[in-house]
């Protein structure tokens, strides 16, 4: 079981982040405390760039950003125990070379000795059905494939926060309406990104970002229904 | 070259790592002043009945060494130009011998439990500030590093081909060397969002 | 951060063992020395890392050999290589890398190219070839004139890879200059 | 304007392929004749090994492809002129540091000049409303940035056929629309993978891959509602 934190709460304080030059955020703030949130945006609205100062990966250039409790500049390296973070790419999250390595290492961070860890590993892919990759090399894997070995390797360290970044971009139909059905019953608070918007019909709150501010906020039917809009609008003008 | 970890399991997958490495080093060290013809030969022997032993997946792997071919036979000639043939043949057999071996222990040991087996070793280090942890993950990610640095070479030469037909050849060293720095830019960050290089802080225990 | 540092050290040590994968060429003045692309490796290492982390990424790399692995030029491998005339060169290019990542990290302000070129032929030809020729005439009984007359061979060669080297970090300092981490220090 | 194939049909006879081992494809047989061609099957299902033998990355342990008029063996050389492929992973497709530099690239193996291919490489991007990303580093984009690049410097090639690997994934719902859009009214034969099953709802015809071997075929309704009829059957038994 995750450990609760004592303070469920993500709060970014007038946060501007600043990527080869640009503005990615603007003087966000935002306090986050639903359980289910999702986070929708135009491509490069700054979506991967928000979620990675969650967990320490960037760090803003002004403002304040803590998580649970964590100062994001102070504790940045605590920061990954308490926020597990699925890679939009596999290819930027796998680190080892087999399925059972790469989940052994994920129980091993989470505190396991290292043989339990390894014997482990086996186990908690059998409770997705995927025992038979444990010696695959990943990079033998089809893209989905990978996708799913970067989920589990994550939701097996239990952590407070889960933050998907598109997790789910690559998996078939039936993968998808599996994880999805898992992931609404994690005690967890979780930070989902998607294009596929019919992902947070059951969500406690919708972000719509756009160019690194907040354009929208609110229940689910409401902010989707605008960005489907809007998406509609900008697609009436054609390419080329 | 270092073979990539095979998923078939034969018998040497189960003997522990540690016995493996000890028995690659002390072969190697025992054969490095050999020369003569009748020794290698029979060290080439023993390998490649070490091989059949592991059955047909390992001997699949031997294919490896085609890129081995032209080196043996640059050696072969120079020495045969040198007048000593004989010994181009002995240099040349302990080579590919040691190659296979080493690639035999490469093929059946997986990496976590290649850091089990070195980290004993670098305990002293700990004196000095220095996680054995972190050694045996720098060791693992530096030897998974050499497979997948052909991979990315073979991707790019693949995105080549398809727009291309031909071959990208040295054309792709620029892009290559880029692109092994996402590599690495990517790994550290992989790493970092699962905790970072372990060792470094206090774990906490969970039941 | 700690993580990318790591990391960088074991790419540069999994780029100078695939350095070892191309053909090598036995020189009997020499006494057995190769001509390998691994001289590159260790300059390679100082220039992209500075001086520590190159250093430390060739001594990962002596580690894994020492081991048993097969990473040397040719597929050459385990404790025997520190055995062969070739010692001196090997454990130079622990000291190669760190004078050449430390010439980059004092010539900060001079162009990219230039000053990789100056800190590769000074620590990778230099330097390296210092620990070298020490290492020949001991192992191969020759006197450091003569071993130092036979490491003449490599001259041509090692220039060719410090201009190699100069022209990678000026193509990485152009599509991705945080790379460079011996800028960053 | 794409060079018409005198013979426009990708056809497959008793194709076999092996991966690592693994059959992938299992003694396939295919007419391709439509001009808009859906590929669906779950992670694993052989889809992009599939298509991979279109253009030539890999060549069947068995059987024979032929792709307007050229054998896959003999021809393999000659087939990326014809088939334009854009990769599941931008980062597999991706070849030069700069956005036009990429596009460029793409230019000169349709025949322009060095130079020329060069100037057009920024006309090329404004097609898309992307003139402004063209000295930009790859690496700094987006990951749906990313594969908006994939996709614009496959299309400027214009080749007869174009194979498209989950083009859409990560892309927001504007730029997709568009694409989509755009792709309807080109002339050429179009072969797509996706997991977002709207995308084929105006094609000819859509294929269900299951274990590298062909578990339906036809109009897009009858094939899409049996596939996600047996996703929501599979879904219904829970992970973990
Ligand atoms: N390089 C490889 N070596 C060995 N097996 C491979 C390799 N690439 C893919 N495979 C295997 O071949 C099968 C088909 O893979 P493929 O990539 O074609 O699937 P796909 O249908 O495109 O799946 P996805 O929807 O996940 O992209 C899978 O079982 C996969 O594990
Ligand atoms: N490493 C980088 N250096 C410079 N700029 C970057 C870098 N990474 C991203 N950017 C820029 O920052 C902006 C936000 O990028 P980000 O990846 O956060 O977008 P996103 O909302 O996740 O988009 P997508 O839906 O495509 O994943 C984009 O304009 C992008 O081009
Ligand atoms: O693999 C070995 O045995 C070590 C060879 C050392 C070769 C040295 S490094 C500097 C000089 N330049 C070369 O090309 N070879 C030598
Ligand atoms: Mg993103
Ligand atoms: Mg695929």
């Amino acid at each position: 079981m995750p450990s609760p934190s004592p303070d469920p709460l993500i709060r970014l304080d007038k946060v501007t982040l600043r990527r080869g030059g640009r503005v990615v955020l603007d003087a966000l703030s935002l306090e986050l405390a639903e359980k289910r949130i999702g986070l929708i945006g135009t491509n490069g609205s700054g979506k991967s760039s928000l979620v990675r100062l969650f967990n320490g990966l960037l760090s803003a250039d002004e403002g304040r950003v803590v998580v649970h409790g964590l100062d994001a500049t102070d504790k940045a390296a605590e920061l990954p125990r308490k926020v597990g973070f699925i890679f939009q790419n596999p290819d930027h999250q796998i680190i080892f070379p087999t399925v059972a390595e790469e989940v052994a290492f994920s129980l091993e961070q989470a505190g396991r000795p290292r043989r339990e860890a390894a014997r482990e590993a086996v186990p908690a892919l059998a409770r997705f059905g995927r025992a038979h990759w444990a010696e695959r090399p990943v990079h033998t894997l089809s893209e989905g494939e990978k996708q799913l070995v970067c989920i589990i390797a994550v939701l097996v360290m239990e952590p407070a926060v889960l933050v998907f970044d598109e997790p789910f971009s690559s998996l078939d139909l039936p993968t998808r309406r599996r994880l999805e059905a898992l992931i609404a019953t994690l005690p967890q608070q979780v930070v989902m990104i998607a294009h596929e918007l019919d992902a947070f019909a059951a969500y406690d709150r919708v972000i719509w970002l756009d160019e690194g501010r907040v354009r929208m906020d609110g229940p689910p039917d409401a902010v989707v229904g605008a960005y489907r809009a809007f998406a509609e609008a900008v697609s009436a003008e054609p390419f080329a | 070259m270092i073979s990539l970890y095979l998923a078939e399991r034969t018998w040497l997958h189960g003997v522990p790592a540690g016995w493996k490495l000890l028995a690659l080093a002390l072969v190697s060290l025992f054969v490095a002043p050999f020369d003569a013809l009748a020794p290698m030969a029979g060290l080439l022997a023993a390998t490649l009945a070490l091989y059949a032993t592991l059955g047909r997946p390992a001997l699949r792997q031997i294919a490896l060494l085609r890129p081995m071919w032209p080196l043996i036979a640059i050696l072969l000639a120079f020495h045969w130009w040198r007048g000593d043939p004989v010994l181009g043949v002995a240099v040349a057999l302990r080579l590919l011998a040691m190659v296979l071996l080493a690639n035999a222990v490469t093929m059946t040991t997986r990496m976590d439990a290649m850091m089990d087996a070195v980290e004993p070793l670098l305990r002293p280090l700990a004196l000095v500030g220095v996680s054995p942890r972190a050694v045996a993950l720098a060791v693992a990610m530096m030897i998974r590093f050499v497979p997948l640095l052909f991979a990315l070479w073979e991707a790019l030469g693949e995105s080549w081909r398809a727009r291309t037909g031909r071959r990208g050849g040295w054309r792709l060293l620029a892009p290559f060397c880029i692109q092994t720095l996402r590599l690495s830019h990517h790994t550290a960050e992989a790493l970092a969002a699962r905790g970072g290089v372990p060792g470094t802080l206090p774990r906490t225990r969970r039941q | 951060m700690k993580d990318r540092s790591l990391v960088q050290i074991a790419l540069y040590a999994a780029i100078f063992a695939v350095l070892g994968l191309l053909p090598k060429f036995d020189l009997p003045f020499a006494g057995g020395v190769p001509i390998t692309a691994q001289s590159m490796g260790a300059m390679l290492a100082g220039v992209m890392l500075g001086a520590w982390r190159g250093a430390l990424s060739i001594v990962l790399l002596l580690f894994v050999v020492a081991l048993g692995a097969p990473l040397l030029a040719g597929g050459r491998g385990g404790l025997g290589v520190f055995f062969t005339p070739s010692v001196g060169f090997i454990v130079g290019w622990v000291a190669a890398a760190f004078v050449t990542g430390w010439l980059m990290q004092a010539m900060r302000r001079q162009s990219v190219l230039a000053s990789a070129l100056i800190a590769s032929v000074v620590g990778g030809i230099v330097v390296e070839y210092a620990f070298g020729i020490v290492g020949l005439s001991l192992k191969a009984g020759l006197s450091l004139a003569d071993a130092t007359k036979a490491c003449l061979i490599f001259i041509p060669g090692d220039a060719i890879k410090a201009v190699l080297v100069a022209l990678i970090a000026q193509t990485v300092a152009r599509g991705m200059p945080d790379a460079l981490l011996s800028r960053h220090v």
